[in-house]
């Protein structure tokens, strides 16, 4: 470790570190710099193309079952029920958001285009129950109910128009 | 003047210390068993496995397309290039063509990503040297990077962008101008770097000549990525082995020089990685400037059953090779998926190469292999 | 003491029957109660300036939510620390443990009797100042080792056993650089090196610019401060990223308030001890304090000193968020090899200016050449 | 160099331990071998100058629902070319010799392999369970894999 080595590794160190200083100065210096922002202040707002809580509009959902069975970690639950007039009816439409794993999969697959993604990210609850997010409102069994009168209705309404047909239709062959 | 007393007399008992699963510098849930006289280390045997969740047995069990987001948790800091991975590696089994302004766009998200997880690695490694400040600095740049993909896929980390067959979104507007002006303004941030710790005396005197690994050790033990190059051998997938438009690119591949001390050490492995940088920065303008217009998906059935066969695919990724193993038999679910993680494979060195260091020395190997637990583990 | 215990006695006639004995105690009571409210302000407020520069170095804002851009940060701190319940560890040696903070602590804080705060303002005026501080502030070591041996827990002791190396093998440059000054002032007691810094017009009379010797001492001095007060060039006892927190991993709690502080005291003991011994001390550059009358005097003298010693923390704290962290051996070598030979050629160079030029530096040269 | 080329070197010098070899629908090809010699030939697919594989590249498990196997992938980093070596291992004591002696790299492989698949690396420096604890019983990956209800009391 020669005399040249030593002092050449004191100038060097010296050099080195008052470089590194210079920097840290400039940036201690100006103010402009921050980049921080006082979050419950200041939010950040957020892409549109943000994969926030995920959002269904009912009424344009056709319970077409695509999403439960695209979703990798099955957290998306559908009941539905037919209805009289053949086309489902959505009984309960549940999305456990605590499992969700936002991956954007669901989003992409639904037919309708009634799922979407909304730009919400802060959500903190006291129960794990409330992460179920419920998007029917009314309770299921009112649905049922409703929906099984209608097609017992229908059932009935069809029925006697059947044995109307039949009354009609045997007075031709008396004629003929 | 002998001592009066034999050394070896003296009982001095080696100290066992779990530099244990949770421990500020070991980059995640890895544990190392340490077994140390005084400061200096006899024995340090990693002990892995606490972040593992069975991604391969879920493999087995989702369809190709489904097991896209499985994917960014494999390398939550590198989730673009983990993406595109797993597209690239079912479509050369499916055989699938995928449109070139796709295959423009997962390169460009493939670099931006790499160069915030080279930030990353760059500022929690000074972090672990004790000069917090360049970690702030780091981490602002990425924000910036992460403003850019969430304007593009929607997700700050965990993208899951790539398709089979293509992406999943074309680029919004003004994407490609917002990541010119990110390259304009990140290219002097190095340099700033450079002069700010990279060649700081104390910095340099800590990496020089810590951990060498020879350049034929280095094939040996099967490192890749930066840990290889940092090694002297050049040695790069996007070069040597092309995939994607990677060959109408042109760059250059960085590799350890022993600038400061012996070459292989850990200041070549994070040299390598901040002139990575560099180098993807210069792809981007490229990308930037020659991407075509059109589809950005291609055809693919949705019930996609590719046919029987068995492919191993891999791309560079920040940290190393991940190569993804698929043996399909028709089916809609990949019967074996088996993942090969760079930074699996770096850890098997560990052990040989932190014998008789010191304490401080193994959070800088660690810091230099720039590891990942989640991708370890699995 | 006495001077101002007797002048007191005759001052007020009615408590001339208390003994001499006891108003000395009762003057020095009141003095160190003075310098321990100054010494929890300057740690509380230190730990705000210490966030506050860090933030503003990086990036970001630094404490601004307790009090008006964050001022009272440091007593919610403070309240915290002491409201936290402190753990004594099952196995951990009680008695070293619960001993450990309160040696550090008055190892820290019994070096500011000696520091010259302003022209009358000095707690004891020890004619062996500058080697009493060296004693007193070796004590921080045995407290150091105490707590990483007392916790029980292989990382503090790691970073005791770390500490004692750095402090003890840091002392010696310390020292030597800290004796130009009291070569030059022919004493060891800091208010005589103050006031042989007072002699020219302006900051000529500082030793700093007294030769170059003792410039080149002034900044071993303070890289030296910086390792015996394991800042971060050399905060290898707790440091964070290897020893998760080195000796005070174990500590919570009021006991860890005591660390907190007695590393802020530290800090302002070398601060104060480099602006005393190097740029004047009380000295106010054009200005001369002692001429005025006591009270306004010692307020501006004691205003000069501050702002210098302040100004000192303030490059410690700039310092300590640029660079990273020497390893063992390094910060080893470097004291034995780097700073101990300097400061020892150093000494030798400013023995043979005083006597070459028979005690006078650069600055007392040229004003006696045109004085004439 | 051809798959093909390869596969008839490997032929030539070890006669009918090198079984078949699997090339439509692999990518890259595979030379299956008998299991007792795959580390010989994994040695001389290393040593030998024309093939110089001196980069293993990955070392799986595989359960073929009806026989295990053991599947490495390896490199060239001087010619540039990929091979892999595959070992058909019957299911009830899966064992073949360890190749950490031939490549380092598969130390950590080899035990992630004996962990998830219960493949036995006979002389292999130190195989032990890697990922998971080391009182799990069972291998996760095997197709015919029970979960345990509870590990230590935790449900699982």
């Amino acid at each position: 470790m020669g005399l040249r080595e030593y002092i050449n590794d004191i100038v060097e160190a010296v050099v080195t570190t008052v470089k590194g200083m210079r920097i840290t100065a400039r940036y201690g210096i100006d103010a402009r710099e921050e980049v921080t922002q006082q979050y419950p202040e200041e939010r950040r707002e957020t892409d549109e193309r943000f994969r926030g809580f995920l959002l269904n509009d009912i009424a344009r959902c056709t319970s077409c079952t695509m999403c439960v069975k695209v979703c990798p970690v099955d957290c998306i639950s559908l009941e539905a029920v037919r209805g009289a007039d053949k086309k489902m009816v959505l009984v309960s439409y549940d999305i456990n958001i605590m499992r969700c794993m936002y991956c954007g999969l669901c989003v992409e697959v639904c037919p309708p285009k009634s799922l979407v993604h909304t730009g919400g990210y802060e959500k903190a609850l006291f129960n794990r129950g409330d992460f179920t997010l419920h998007f029917v409102h009314e309770d299921a069994a009112g649905i049922k109910a409703r929906v099984a009168k209608q097609v017992a209705e229908a059932a009935a309404k069809a029925a006697e128009a059947a044995k109307a047909a039949e009354a009609a239709k045997p007075e031709p062959e008396k004629k003929a | 003047m002998k001592p009066n007393v034999p050394v070896e007399a003296l009982h001095t008992q080696e100290m066992l210390i779990n530099m244990g699963p949770q421990h500020p510098s070991t980059h995640g849930v890895l544990r190392v068993i340490l077994r140390t006289d005084g400061e200096v280390v006899v024995n340090a045997r990693p002990d892995v496995g606490y972040l593992h969740r069975g991604l391969e047995k879920i493999g087995e069990r989702v369809t190709y397309a489904q097991f896209m987001p499985f994917t960014d948790r494999l390398d939550y800091l590198a989730a673009m290039n983990c993406n595109c991975a797993w597209a690239w590696a079912v479509e050369n089994l499916a055989g699938i063509e995928v449109p070139e302004r796709a295959e423009y766009i997962r390169v460009i998200v493939c670099e931006l990503n790499r160069i915030s997880s080279h930030l990353i690695a760059f500022g929690s490694f000074t972090a672990d040297m004790g000069a917090f400040t360049p970690f702030l600095y780091s981490i602002r740049e990425r924000e910036k990077v992460n403003d850019l993909f969430e304007a593009a896929c929607g997700n700050r980390l965990t993208y899951n962008y790539a398709r089979v067959g293509g992406v999943s979104a074309d680029l919004p507007q003004g994407f490609l101008e917002k990541t010119k002006e990110f390259l304009d303004y990140f290219e002097p941030k190095i340099d700033e770097y450079n002069n700010l710790i990279s060649y700081n005396k104390i910095f340099v005197h800590r990496l020089a000549n810590v951990a060498a690994i020879s350049a034929d050790n280095a094939v040996a033990y099967g490192l890749t990525g930066p840990n290889l190059r940092g090694s002297g051998v050049s040695f790069d997938l996007r070069r040597d082995e092309p995939y994607s438009v990677y060959p109408k690119l042109e760059f250059d591949v960085c590799v350890g020089t022993g600038e400061r001390g012996v070459l292989g050490d850990c200041f070549d492995r994070y040299m390598v990685r901040i002139n990575e940088m560099r180098q993807s920065v210069r792809i981007l303008r490229q990308a930037v400037a020659q991407i075509p217009e059109g589809p950005v998906l291609a055809k693919v059935p949705r019930v996609f059953k590719p046919a029987a066969g068995e492919v191993y695919f891999r791309s560079e990724c920040p940290r190393g090779e991940t190569g993804f193993y698929i043996i399909s038999d028709g089916t809609g679910n990949p019967s074996r998926l088996k993942i090969r993680a760079g930074s699996f494979v770096t850890m098997n060195i560990f052990e040989t190469v932190t014998r008789g260091l010191m304490i401080a020395d193994i959070v800088a190997v660690i810091g230099s292999f720039d590891i990942i637990l989640p991708e370890i583990d699995r | 003491m006495e001077v101002l215990a007797r002048s007191l006695i005759s001052a007020f006639p009615v408590i001339s029957g208390v003994p001499l004995w006891a108003v000395t105690l009762l003057i020095m009571v009141v003095v160190a109660a003075i310098l321990l409210v100054f010494f929890l302000t300057f740690g509380g407020l230190g730990s705000y300036v210490l966030r506050k520069v860090a933030g503003d170095i990086q990036v970001r804002i630094g404490p601004n939510r307790v009090g008006p851009y964050g001022i009272l940060q440091f007593l919610a701190d403070g309240a915290k620390l002491i409201l936290k319940e402190d753990i004594i560890p099952a196995k951990a040696d009680r008695f070293l443990f619960v001993l450990a903070p309160y040696l550090v602590f008055i190892g820290s804080f019994s070096a500011f009797v000696v520091v010259p705060f302003g022209v009358g303002l000095i707690a004891a005026d020890l004619n062996i100042g500058v080697y009493y501080v060296m004693a007193v502030t070796s004590l921080v070591v045995i407290g150091i080792l105490m707590a990483g041996w007392a916790s029980n827990n292989k990382w503090a002791l790691l970073g005791g056993m770390r500490a004692v190396a750095q402090i003890v093998s840091y002392e010696i440059p310390v020292a030597m650089a800290l004796l130009p000054a009291v070569l030059i002032a022919g004493s060891l007691s800091l208010q005589d090196i103050v006031r042989s810094q007072g002699g020219l017009v302006g900051i000529f009379g500082w030793n700093l610019f007294h030769n170059p010797f003792t410039f080149f001492s002034f900044f071993l001095y303070l890289t030296a401060g910086q390792a015996e007060t394991n800042q971060t060039p050399f905060d290898l006892p707790e440091a964070e990223s290897e020893l998760v927190s080195g000796y005070n991993v174990e500590y919570s709690g009021i006991r860890y308030a005591f660390f907190f502080l007695a590393e802020f005291g530290d800090m302002f003991v070398v601060a104060a001890l480099a602006s005393a011994c190097f740029l004047g001390g009380w000295h106010v550059p054009f200005f001369r304090a002692e001429a005025l009358p006591s009270l306004w005097g010692n307020l501006l003298s004691l205003g000069a000193f501050l702002a210098k010693a302040f100004g000192l923390v303030l490059v410690m704290m700039w310092v300590r968020w640029t660079l990273p962290r020497l390893r063992v051996d390094q910060l080893m070598r470097m004291s034995w090899k780097y700073l101990v030979p300097l400061t020892f050629v150093n000494l030798l160079g400013v023995s043979l200016w005083l006597l070459v030029f028979k005690g006078k530096g650069i600055p007392q040269l040229i004003a006696s050449i045109f004085t004439g | 160099m051809e798959p093909q080329a390869l596969f008839d070197a490997v032929k030539a010098k070890f006669g009918d331990a090198a079984l078949e070899l699997q090339v439509t629908g692999f990518r890259p090809a595979f030379v299956v071998v008998a299991p007792a010699s795959i580390a010989d030939i994994a040695r001389f697919l290393r040593d030998d100058p024309a093939m110089r594989f001196d980069s293993l590249m990955c070392l799986s498990g595989v359960d073929y629902k009806d026989r295990f196997a053991v599947a490495c992938h390896l490199y060239s980093m001087r010619h540039r070319h990929a091979i892999g070596l595959k070992a058909y291992l019957p299911k009830e004591n899966p064992l073949l010799p360890s190749m950490d002696a031939v490549w380092p790299a598969a130390n950590f492989m080899e035990r992630e392999t004996y962990d998830l698949f219960g493949i036995v690396f006979e002389g292999s420096k130190d195989l032990r369970r890697i990922l998971l604890p080391e009182d799990w019983e069972g291998h996760p990956l095997r197709k015919d894999y029970k979960y345990p209800d509870f590990y230590h009391g935790i449900k699982v």
